[in-house]
């Protein structure tokens, strides 16, 4: 019975794919991909990988669809006009055509090959999973994702926070956005009304998740999203200006938790090697490591979205 | 035919797809969208293929995660290059 | 560091030093500059003073410098080093001399002097190479050193000239590095050593180390350009005259002629070389440069461009020399390699004089030019009749030699060879000399310049070199056989590269 | 041994707490900063070289776990050279950075530093995985450094750039996807007993894509075409980061992997990358001899010059002369490769144009630049004594000692097409100036700078022993 379900997730999720990529109209491309980023939540559902499909449904369809449908409005003046017919495919002439003629036939092969590499694969030699079983104990957390993740992977975390701080410094590179100032409509009030009930909610939320993260699916990265998504929701309500250029306290706000993070595994040298938590004080570590990556996270991914989004105010 | 091997399928269609939508496609937006859905087809590949013969895998979940921050961070950074270029020729 | 390493060492560091602390000086400092150049020069001249002693006394000077594991800098400064070094120290020192008084307030004299003394730097390591690896980086040094040096002057031609010279020497020093590689691949890492060192080889690899002995030839044979492959000489004459006086006439010419000396004797080793019959084929690449250069030179109306060919086809002698199988021919080639020196410098000094001085350019402007330049033409006549092969001149001396040689080697068609381009040497020299000495002087000379002090004729300090350069032909002449003549050093080299 | 000692996290973190404290300090501060932590980075690279040649490679276990369920930090003579090489590049870079930057950096220092913190953790990385996520923090900081320049052309150059770079990690990450899935674990050492000549299919296809990701983020031909208007439109402290730098770090993930876990599936693969090479060294010396402009035609150098990293790959039969080439010219490249941007930005603001033939008369204005750019220029045609030339004569000695004969032909015709468009250069600087030309004064620090970068390029050919038998250690026969 479920296979038969995952086949139907699977095909709604190859066909959401497809239809994205391949529609003339740019914002139905925008709408069906996040079509696709909610299904791809569900998908981890199915793959009982709750983190994932909270992350996925948080950041990958949620912020990324914002991000996506902010740079749409920019691309085209007015709300909702019909967006001009850049053509999805390419031009038409024959070598244009041979083209993805042969491009596609490539991509076909590749996923042809890959398929039938997957039903040939003997059992893995190495079992992770019994291992990480093994030593939950000394990890200092009962949820093995967070373990992994801030424990016996801590360090692909750590540089994965440098890659999302990276992000932000790269944007702050680039300077005020060059697009159109949309005309900033009158704040609508039911969404006004609507922001000041969901926003309390969506933070004891991002601090539950923060919290739970310890024993139960959750940490830094879902509650952190949370925020940044209550963020964006205040923005949109016109209750929270947009940033420019960040002063003092923002930019330790948005650096504070990798340099928490910096600084423990540093200190942890002494315990004989990175980030090395003593068992003893594993659990407190992690925690003030999360709750820093929390509060950093939230206004980084906000920031990925508010940082210049005011070009548009100014006249 | 395991769950995990199924949605493994599934990603390699959709890395597949999206490899050939960043080559095919022309504008930058689409491009993007095309690599979010390859990145995705690659996480499904990685989770799903750990997980082809039952049990939970922490590893390549807590793996995936990781991508999925440093996905979102890749496409911020590409949609505010995109607002530098100028609207005729994205 | 014991002294037999210091020495050579220290002649290396005696013109590098002063040519990097000239690079660094600023261009209005003249007199620093004049005493640092000439200051390095004496040092040089006594440090190789000491080495000519010591070596003849059978002392064995060098060092070595690890610079791969199994590569090494190899520096050797034995007899035959001593030959080359001894000429280019010699005539570094006049051509300095002669430089200052011709750059009197030239632009970039900074510049051109850090260069030129990394080209005698790079002269030097050639000479004093070990072993292949060694002697290949300063040859492409030399090409890199000599190239700012010829587009000195920044003009449109200069830069051509540069570029042909370029598009040559590099190509040359692609093929010789293919060629000292493979020798490396097949041979290992040897040293230069008396009688070679690839006689051990086994007889299967003959076929290759003919076509190695090819490439190794082409390569060093563009700066000793041997004849398809000289045509960058007569370009490179655009540079300014102590460029062509030392660089074109002794630096870079000899470099490659010593190179193939080199090859020839202590890496193929002679009798080697002779059963792989690399000789006769060698032998007939210089007769057809000594014929093919004399023949070009005869419608040159350009005077440097004349002595150019004139260059080419002399150049060729040494390698003639050094194909006739036999020690009588070797002496005959060593000996030019120091003669041919002396001699074509006095002439580029004499032309560059006369183009500084008188603005002529021209063989045929030179007319009574003998009589409004006496001092300069005399040393011109002396250094002609040299070229020629003149009784008591040093070419005299080298050409007995070679003809020599070439009876005792049983290739009598050679003397044939040498009798003909002495005839086309006459053909091409004699001229000028007529229209020097015998023809009225013109009305007014193209761009008469009369300096302040000093003789009439022009600066001292143009005037001297050719004089000394001009005596030196002479007394290595009249006093061939002295012990300490170039004669008397030629033979004790060879006689060590037979003996064995 | 306590970690507190080990230089192993320490090349890791400095950077990274340098980078964010730059960024704390606000735009255009942190010079200083990064100048301090860069001169502590090469003091730790010399001390991590010291201890390999005491005793022989190092490893660091992260969290104390070890391999398959931790992720290991492990160096070896490889990893240090290129550290060295990484560090010894950046350090004169900052100097010519803080004074080319006169008014303000921007984000230079806190990209610049995360940058270089993802070069270190590259080469001392062990697991397959944390590679992904260092490739993606080197790309975007590489991103954001060529969009530092402003302006719409470098950012379309930049964004061209990052699409490449995430379709490249892309196909790495289904790669390390298809290998967790295979064997169960992505860390390198328990990794490479696993693999064996008769993999199953999946793992030749993970190998095929994580190499082909790994190719194109080091833009070999045909992967080139984004290199040029991104390095050649960057400012030049940026375009010498990048061409000496962020390119070599894929080649030595290639040979990495290529040396290691799939040796026994590339063993006879070696002329496909060496075909490539060629085809790059002829397309990039071809493109550098008609560029006009100045940067442009440094940047076609560098496509140029990877060809010749890539020649050694059919040359692994005898694994250590190959190798030894391979690096020396990647180190001799860099050094030599930064000098001539570095070099390049000097000519640049002197004469206000990005222009090969606005260099007449520069000979005579800008002596030392010009002699840094000639040096360099040395160092890349291959000629001695520069550290160029013994890459090339060891890639030679290697061709011919296996008999590849075309081989030492291209290496030959790439070290004659380098002559012609580096003296195309020094052939229009040597001219003499038009009157017209006048040329704005340019800071001397600038110029020490490029000409130190030259210098140690050719020095480094006096001298090559120690650095041959640093890298010696932990090469497996």
């Amino acid at each position: 019975m479920n296979l038969l379900l995952d086949g139907l997730l699977v095909l709604a999720l190859l066909w959401s794919a497809w239809r994205a990529l391949a529609s003339p109209d740019l914002a139905r491309a925008v709408v069906l991909f996040i079509v696709f980023g909610l299904l791809m939540a569900l998908a981890w559902a199915r793959l009982n990988a709750p983190d994932i499909a909270l992350a996925e449904a948080a950041i990958g369809a949620g912020l990324t669809g914002a991000l996506l449908l902010d740079a749409l409005g920019r691309l085209q003046p007015g709300t909702g006009a019909p967006a001009p017919e850049s053509p999805a495919q390419p031009p038409a002439n024959r070598a244009g055509r041979r083209w993805t003629g042969s491009v596609a036939l490539v991509a076909g092969l590749l996923a042809a090959a890959l398929a039938y590499a997957l039903f040939q694969l003997p059992a893995p030699t190495v079992r992770l999973p019994e291992q990480v079983a093994a030593n939950m104990a000394a990890s200092g957390v009962d949820h093995p994702v967070t373990a992994v993740l801030l424990n016996f992977r801590g360090y692909d975390t750590l540089l994965e926070v440098a890659v999302l701080l990276i992000a932000l410094i790269g944007l702050l590179t680039l300077g005020p956005a060059a697009g159109r100032p949309a005309a900033p409509g009158p704040a609508n009030p039911l969404l006004k009304a609507l922001a000041r009930l969901l926003v309390p909610l969506m933070i004891l939320s991002a601090g539950y998740l923060l919290w739970a993260g310890a024993h139960r699916p959750g940490g830094a990265f879902q509650a952190g999203a949370l925020l940044a998504a209550a963020a964006v929701l205040l923005h949109l309500a016109q209750l929270l200006p947009a940033w420019a250029s960040p002063g003092r306290l923002l930019r330790l706000g948005l650096a504070g938790g990798f340099l928490i993070f910096l600084g423990v595994a540093a200190a942890l040298l002494a315990e004989g090697a990175l980030l090395t938590y003593p068992p003893a004080q594993a659990g407190g570590l992690i925690l003030l490591i999360e709750a820093g990556l929390t509060v950093s996270l939230g206004l980084i991914l906000a920031g990925l979205f508010l940082l210049f989004a005011g070009a548009e105010e100014r006249p | 035919m395991s769950a995990g091997l199924l949605y493994a399928l599934a990603g390699v269609l959709l890395f597949a797809l999206g490899l050939g939508g960043i080559v095919l496609l022309r504008h930058a937006l689409r491009r993007i969208l095309a690599f979010n859905v390859m990145g995705s087809g690659a996480f499904l590949v990685l989770v799903g293929l750990a997980q082809r013969d039952g049990g939970a895998d922490p590893v390549p979940q807590a793996m995936v995660l990781t991508g999925i921050v440093v996905a979102v961070a890749a496409t911020a950074l590409a949609l505010a290059l995109l607002r530098r270029l100028p609207e005729d020729r994205p | 560091m014991s002294p037999n390493e210091a020495l050579p060492l220290a002649v290396l560091l005696s013109s590098l030093l002063p040519g990097l602390i000239i690079f660094a000086l600023p261009e209005s400092w003249v007199g620093t500059r004049t005493t640092l150049n000439l200051a390095g020069a004496l040092a040089k001249l006594v440090l190789v003073g000491l080495l000519l002693a010591g070596v003849a006394a059978g002392q064995d000077y060098g060092f070595r410098h690890a610079v791969l594991p199994g590569v090494e800098l190899v520096f050797k400064a034995d007899a035959l080093a001593l030959l080359f070094v001894t000429l280019s120290t010699v005539l570094w020192l006049f051509t300095t001399f002669y430089a200052i008084g011709y750059l009197e307030d030239a632009p970039h004299r900074s510049r051109f002097f850090g260069f030129f003394s990394l080209c005698v730097t790079a002269t030097m390591g050639i000479a004093m190479a070990g072993n292949l690896f060694t002697f290949f980086v300063f040859y492409e040094l030399l090409t890199l050193a000599t190239f700012p040096l010829v587009v000195h002057r920044g003009t449109p031609q200069a830069m051509r000239g540069g570029t042909v010279y370029l598009a040559y020497t590099l190509g040359g020093g692609a093929l010789l590095l293919t060629g000292i590689v493979w020798l490396h691949a097949l041979a290992g890492t040897a040293d230069f050593a008396h009688g070679g060192y690839l006689a051990a080889l086994p007889p299967r690899a003959a076929g290759q180390l003919q076509f190695a002995f090819l490439l190794l030839i082409a390569g060093v044979g563009v700066k000793a350009a041997l004849v398809p492959l000289h045509g960058w000489l007569p370009q490179a004459m655009v540079a300014p005259a102590p460029v062509s006086a030392l660089l074109h006439a002794v630096a870079v010419v000899k470099a490659g002629a010593f190179g193939i000396v080199r090859i020839v004797y202590e890496v193929y080793g002679v009798e080697f070389a002779q059963s792989l019959e690399l000789l006769t084929p060698l032998a007939v690449a210089a007769a057809i440069t000594i014929v093919w250069g004399s023949w070009r030179a005869l419608f040159q109306d350009d005077l440097k461009k004349r002595l150019a060919y004139s260059t080419v086809s002399q150049v060729s002698y040494i390698a003639l020399g050094v194909a006739l199988f036999g020690p009588i021919g070797t002496i005959g080639g060593l000996v030019h390699l120091v003669h041919q020196g002396i001699m074509k410098i006095t002439l580029f000094f004499c032309a560059g004089n006369y183009a500084e001085t008188l603005g002529v350019h021209k063989v045929s402007e030179l007319n009574g030019a003998g009589r409004r330049m006496p001092l300069t033409s005399v040393a011109f006549s002396v250094a002609a009749f040299g070229m020629i092969g003149v009784a008591p001149t040093a070419g005299y001396v080298s050409k007995w030699y070679l003809g020599e040689g070439a009876l005792a080697a049983d290739m009598s068609w050679v003397v044939a060879v040498l009798w003909t381009s002495s005839l086309l040497n006459a053909a091409y020299f004699l001229p000028i000399l007529y229209r020097l000495w015998f023809r009225p002087q013109p009305a007014g000379w193209p761009a008469e310049h009369i300096p302040a002090r000093g003789w009439r004729e022009t600066g001292w300090l143009l005037l001297m070199p050719p004089l000394f350069t001009a005596l030196a032909v002479l007394v290595a002449g009249l006093f061939a056989e002295a012990d300490w003549s170039p004669l008397a050093w030629a033979k004790l080299i060879a006689e060590r590269e037979y003996l064995q | 041994m306590n970690g507190l000692l080990d230089p192993l996290p320490w090349l890791i973190l400095l950077p990274l707490a340098w980078a964010s404290l730059a960024f704390l300090l606000g735009p255009g501060r942190g010079g200083r900063l990064a100048l301090a932590g860069l001169a502590g980075q090469l003091a730790l690279a010399l001390w991590l070289a010291r201890r390999l040649i005491e005793g022989g490679p190092v490893s660091h276990a992260v969290g104390g776990w070890g391999a398959p369920l931790g992720i290991d930090l492990y160096a070896d003579g490889l990893s240090a050279v290129m550290l060295l090489l990484t560090q010894a590049v950046a350090l004169p870079l900052a100097f010519y950075a803080r004074a080319y930057f006169a008014q303000g950096a921007g984000q230079f220092w806190p990209l610049a530093g995360f940058l270089l913190a993802a070069m270190n953790a590259l080469f001392l990385a062990a697991d397959l995985f944390n590679l992904y996520v260092t490739l993606e923090l080197l790309g975007l900081a590489a991103v954001g450094l060529v969009a530092l320049g402003g302006g719409a052309e470098p950012s379309r150059a930049a964004l061209r750039y990052l699409v490449v770079s995430l379709a490249a990690s892309g196909a790495y990450l289904l790669g390390v996807a298809l290998i967790y899935g295979s064997y169960g674990t992505v860390a390198i050492a328990p990794l490479t007993p696993l693999i064996a000549a008769q993999a199953p299919l999946a793992v030749g296809l993970a190998a095929g894509l994580m190499l082909l990701g790994l190719v194109a983020k080091s833009a070999l031909f045909p992967f080139h075409f984004w290199l040029p208007p991104a390095h050649g439109g960057a400012p030049a402290p940026v375009s010498a980061l990048l061409s000496a730098l962020v390119v070599k770090a894929a080649f030595y993930l290639i040979l990495r992997l290529w040396l290691g876990p799939f040796a026994p599936l590339t063993a006879d693969w070696g002329w496909l990358p060496a075909l490539a090479g060629a085809g790059a060294i002829l397309w990039g010396s071809w493109q550098a001899l008609r560029t006009p402009r100045l940067k442009q035609l440094v940047a076609w150098s560098t496509v140029a010059q990877l060809g010749y990293l890539f020649l050694i790959f059919p040359l692994f039969g005898l694994k250590e002369p190959a190798l030894q080439a391979g690096t020396l010219q990647a180190v001799a490249h860099g050094l030599a490769k930064a000098a001539m941007f570095a070099a390049a930005g000097i000519l640049l603001k002197a004469t206000g144009r990005d222009a090969v033939d606005g260099l007449a008369g520069v000979a005579g204005r800008l002596p030392l630049t010009l002699f840094a750019f000639g040096l360099a220029g040395v160092t890349l045609m291959g000629l001695p004594p520069s550290a160029g030339f013994l890459a090339k004569w060891l890639l030679i000695d290697a061709a011919l000692e296996q008999g590849l004969w075309p081989l030492v032909a291209i290496v030959l015709a790439g070290g004659l097409l380098a002559a012609a468009y580096v003296f195309r250069v020094l052939r229009q600087a040597f001219l003499l100036a038009p009157e017209a030309q006048q040329f704005h004064p340019v800071p001397r620090r600038l110029e020490w700078a490029a000409f130190g970068l030259a210098a140690a390029s050719v020095l480094l050919g006096l001298r090559g022993v120690e650095l041959m038998a640093l890298l010696g250690i932990g090469v497996a026969p």
